[in-house]
């Protein structure tokens, strides 16, 4: 199968959406004639024009709040915000209206909109540009919040994120991007609430998200010639959570340890911990381990950014660690 | 008073009634508050009638209002009827959120009310929004947001106006000057004292007019409706006017502001105003007048009765309408 | 001893610190002469004036960035923003700045500003007048969170977040405000991160935050003529967290509820849940129980409102099937 | 040029240095990022020396200047040596924040540098509350905010500007309009292009300044400064000026702007303009301005060299400085 990278899958979703749907539109700044700092748009203003891939002025809460009002009256909005540290000036319009309009409406009014951009430490982009939001999204009644780690799964999913009538957040990590990856000639979509089992294992179930999928998966195959057999889980999506996929591995597994580069308290592996005690007690052998990032702003130099983030080698030993409990 | 307009005699009694409609059911409301029907917060919009009045005369039912807290006059200039304002403020099930919203959330996207807010300033940039899908989908459609003074010092005010420049987006920026924000004054919180010339900074018309003249707020409206639906692009509107309640229901109407100043203020009622016009100028007679009244308040006195009867909603519909699709 | 409200308690705090320290002002909507919206400062402008307890325009996002200069500058803010729920729009300001100036600046910049308002859900406040966000400010690195839930709490705590060189969100729960308590009239300070047993119980250990604890203390009451013996714990501070605490109770009753009124997912709930079993594993006779507010925006209406936070009843009955398992 | 200005021989000199120190320090990161030594983001302040240069001139040690993603200008200007400046960007223990920052979080609080900022916006709102400091306690400081035309869209422009207003706070706010933000133009952002006149529209004076021009620079922000000290509030600066290289080191520098335009800008170049002047003037001979180019291009040298000395941080203190208190 031809392989692209995984802004190029997402892009590619894109423009099959627009194409099919003349609701659609795009904005953020460069995302018009430039085709986005990362090339999310690339090659679409020249075909669909400026009020569907429309460059705005640096005014976050202004434009997030206007594709708000644009998605309650029969558009459907996609918000490029470049990294996701910008969105923060949003955040009033985020968590008190576009996740409250459809309940405050008592369902007359949908909220199809599309919110995007880069999350995740690395390439020394320091504090301000190294941002994972997920977990308070996923704290937030009212949105769908997808994490993709493959070009396969940022194309189907960014479809269906499209075509969803609830507000979505589309959150890809930077050192992600130009990663290719097989991704099918013919349209597809994958649903929400699924997560995929990336490596099958006897010994431990670990859940990853994002890049931690591939730094796990590394680290699974390190572990393997050392006779420890690991299952790899990425939800994919954070809200909705596939449960349902973690408690039948640890039911087999009996040990979880969930790899989140961002922040631990109340993050997503504390959430993954409490569902899992409260559905899975009995399965498990062990306690549930978590390791995440450092519960630290993100520095810059590359000495210390290594240092905050979860690697190959630390993931590996928190697994042997689990096993040893 | 704008006493050199040509608009006709049916339109100056249908804005007669319908400040005297908001006047009417903003003072059962107030009356309801007392009596503890209300559970949540109640803004009054008693002496700004005209600007609601005058502005959404101008639209149709599709056309787009985005309210604010103090939204129930926006709510009925739009067409969502007495009774379910009031069953909403009551929190039962016919109100027109369902009771899920209150006071502060009122939507009937059905007849174009996309809300009032909690919040001051989205409803500024959410009005930006839907003059952008207007636009987008080349609709001949027009979207208004109202807003306090209080709001014009907030960045949604300088952000959504700067997008609907840019974008020329059929927007009516209606600021309802009423000189306070609860009870911070205008003057101290803007060294700047106007808000109609702000629209020269964004490249847009902008324009002042006297909230409590509802022919001036008329012809204002529809000079910017008329531009805006032909692809004009937006307008700021300043009305001065004055709330003559206490910030809320329930609030003690503190040391702020001057008896005096109100009672001015109280002079230059609107519906005085407009009433005085209507009899001098011959087209109703006082008798016509009251009558209009007397029609209300029986009306309204209905929409209470209705909205006492409606049940509360079941609570097991506590959580249902977040999300539209499936997980 | 002397019972005053919440709000007068906290209140004598801040005139005690504002009379000893002329760095110290305050900030807010209608907080100068009205002397604020919830009484926070009546009195005080009198006293102080104008740029001591300044009034601001409706710019949340505006007044805390400012603040967050002032304090870079040598005085110390304080940001009186009535519902918690309006200073989302200054979200970026908090994360990105507020929180992350001291680090940035290599401890060389203290941060002395606290951030207080009211939470919780109560009185028909609809949803955008309800809102709990400690468990975001929890995760993100930066920040002292504190929910205090008695007046003596309030003003020991209070005192303690304006003499702190961090950043505190002080959140007081809008159905506390107007609950009278001891509060002795000697000078006193508590510190952060020590819980308070606030009632012994050998069965089960009950964690509880704000508001939740007065309705864990009445189901305890309830529970005792059952003959179930409640330990009720209140953290008063969620970050730090004193898990040490919590962990000595459960060594003794093995069992964990937390009671909690904002969401589940994510949340101090989860958070609490995951470091006991990272660390009391053992201790646990059945698996950890959350029991949380609904995750839905806030109706307005009371019978649905009532629908959405735990009471006395559902708390007892969480603890009755807790003791179950 | 602004001729007929009254400024002295040797400050005028001091001007040229400050510029030359600026330019070829960021020639040198410019060609440092070449070759890999810089690991973030460089954006250069190629072309605008003459701002910071002419502003910082009037600065004291403990006035305080709040930068932004374009900030090695500012940094330099207010006195941050350069080695420490080249060091932090090439992330070692020895730059002006021990490594923690790069160049988007220079911080030197010691000279009144308090941080340039990745996120476009908040650095305008903190020279606000840097002034409200100085106002409370009484002390006759100054705070600057330098940001770019891309930010005058921003809320925090709005709320910031209004902010200094109504409190009277001792602020300058110098935008430096070089007509992109990125590369959006400043003409697709805003359908207003003046900035300077907006000062008007928050009660403060606001002025227009040909940024290329130092000594125009340095004669606008004296009076603005004294103002300041003086208790008479905050003053709006537009400086007119010209981004020489791309938007960041490493980018492309598309097709946003032709290359006559960037010529055009060249010919203004800030360093070539003031050192005609000195010697027309004969302030100074062409060999003195060009022993000033040697003597800095040797500091420079050498200030590399310091940084690619300096050890990288200890990855054991990564976590160290999140809190002042102990928790
Ligand atoms: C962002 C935000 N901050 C504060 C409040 C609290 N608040 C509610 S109404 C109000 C005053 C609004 O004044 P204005 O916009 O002039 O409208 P008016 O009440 O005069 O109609 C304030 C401060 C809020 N609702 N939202
Ligand atoms: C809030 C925010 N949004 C977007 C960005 C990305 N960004 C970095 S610099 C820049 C352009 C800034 O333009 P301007 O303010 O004119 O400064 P200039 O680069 O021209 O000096 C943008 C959009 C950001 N840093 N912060
Ligand atoms: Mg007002
Ligand atoms: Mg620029």
């Amino acid at each position: 199968m031809r392989e692209i990278t995984f802004t190029a899958a997402a892009r590619e979703g894109l423009a099959e959406e627009m194409e099919r749907d003349p609701t659609i539109f795009v904005v953020g700044e460069g995302i018009g004639a430039r085709g986005g700092n990362f090339g999310t748009t690339l090659g679409l203003y020249e075909k669909y024009g400026g009020m569907r891939l429309n460059d705005t002025p640096i005014a976050e809460r202004g434009f997030v709040g206007m594709c708000c009002g644009a998605a309650m009256t029969g558009s459907r909005p996609i918000v490029d915000f470049m990294f996701a540290d910008f969105i923060l000036d949003a955040m009033g319009e985020l968590l008190n209206q576009i996740a409250k309009i459809q309940y405050m409406s008592s369902g007359r009014l949908k909220m199809p909109i599309v919110l995007r951009g880069c999350i995740g430490i690395g390439n020394s982009a320091a504090t301000h540009h190294s941002g994972s939001y997920y977990s308070i999204y996923t704290h937030i009644p009212g949105f769908r919040v997808v994490v993709p780690s493959t070009p396969y799964d940022a194309k189907g999913l960014f479809k269906t994120a499209i075509r969803s009538d609830d507000p979505v957040m589309f959150l890809e990590h930077k050192s992600l991007l130009n990663l290719k990856g097989e991704v099918p000639e013919q349209e597809y979509y994958l649903p929400f609430g699924k997560a995929n089992v990336v490596r099958h294992g006897e010994m431990v179930t670990v859940v990853a998200l994002g890049l931690m999928v591939h730094k796990t998966l590394e680290a699974a195959a390190l572990l393997e010639q050392e006779g420890i057999s690991v299952q790899v889980i990425d939800p994919r999506t954070v809200a909705p959570l596939d449960m349902d996929t973690v408690l039948e591995s640890i039911h087999k597994t009996g040990r979880l340890l969930i790899v989140d580069e961002s922040f631990a308290p109340c993050g997503i592996g504390a959430e993954v911990t409490a569902q899992v005690v409260s559905r899975g007690f009995d399965d498990l052998d062990a306690p549930i381990a978590r390791l995440n990032g450092a519960h630290t702003p993100t520095p810059y130099s590359p000495t210390l950014e290594a240092a905050v983030v979860p690697n190959t080698e630390t993931i590996a030993q928190a697994i042997r660690d689990l096993l040893k409990e | 008073m704008a006493s050199d307009l040509n608009i006709n005699k049916q339109t100056q009694i249908a804005l007669y009634r319908t400040m005297v409609l908001i006047r009417q059911t903003e003072e059962a409301l107030a009356r309801s508050h007392q009596q503890g029907l209300i559970h949540g917060a109640c803004h009054t919009y008693v002496g700004q009638e005209a600007v609601a009045t005058g502005v959404c005369a101008h639209l149709k039912h599709q056309d787009v209002v985005f309210s604010t807290h103090r939204g129930h006059g926006h709510a009925l200039a739009k067409g969502v009827p007495p009774r379910e304002v009031i069953a909403e403020l009551f929190g039962r099930v016919d109100g027109c959120s369902r009771g899920r919203g209150g006071s502060m959330h009122l939507f009937s996207p059905e007849v174009g009310l996309m809300g009032t807010t909690g919040i001051v300033g989205p409803n500024i940039l959410q009005a930006a929004g839907a003059g952008y899908t207007f636009k987008l989908l080349g609709q001949s459609l027009v979207s208004v947001a109202f807003f306090g003074d209080g709001a014009v010092n907030n960045g949604a005010f300088h952000e959504g106006l700067n997008l609907a420049a840019i974008y020329q987006l059929p927007v009516l920026f209606v600021c309802e000057n009423n000189l306070y924000a609860t009870e911070v004054p205008f003057s101290f919180s803007s060294r700047n004292p106007q808000v109609g010339e702000r629209g020269a900074m964004y490249g847009m018309p902008g324009i002042v007019v006297d909230g409590n003249d509802v022919l001036a707020v008329y012809q204002a409206a529809g000079e910017a409706v008329t531009r805006a639906r032909s692809d004009g692009g937006p307008t700021l509107i300043e009305c001065r006017t004055y709330r003559i309640r206490a910030h809320a229901e329930g609030m003690r109407d503190g040391t702020y502001r001057s008896t005096q100043e109100v009672a001015q203020w109280k002079e230059r009622d609107p519906i005085k105003l407009l009433g005085a016009r209507l009899t001098t100028d011959g087209i109703a007679t006082q008798g016509e007048l009251d009558e209009i009244g007397r029609t209300i308040r029986a009306e309204t006195e209905l929409a209470i009765e209705f909205a006492k009867n409606s049940p509360f909603p079941d609570p097991r519909t506590a959580t249902d309408f977040i999300y539209s699709t499936q997980a």
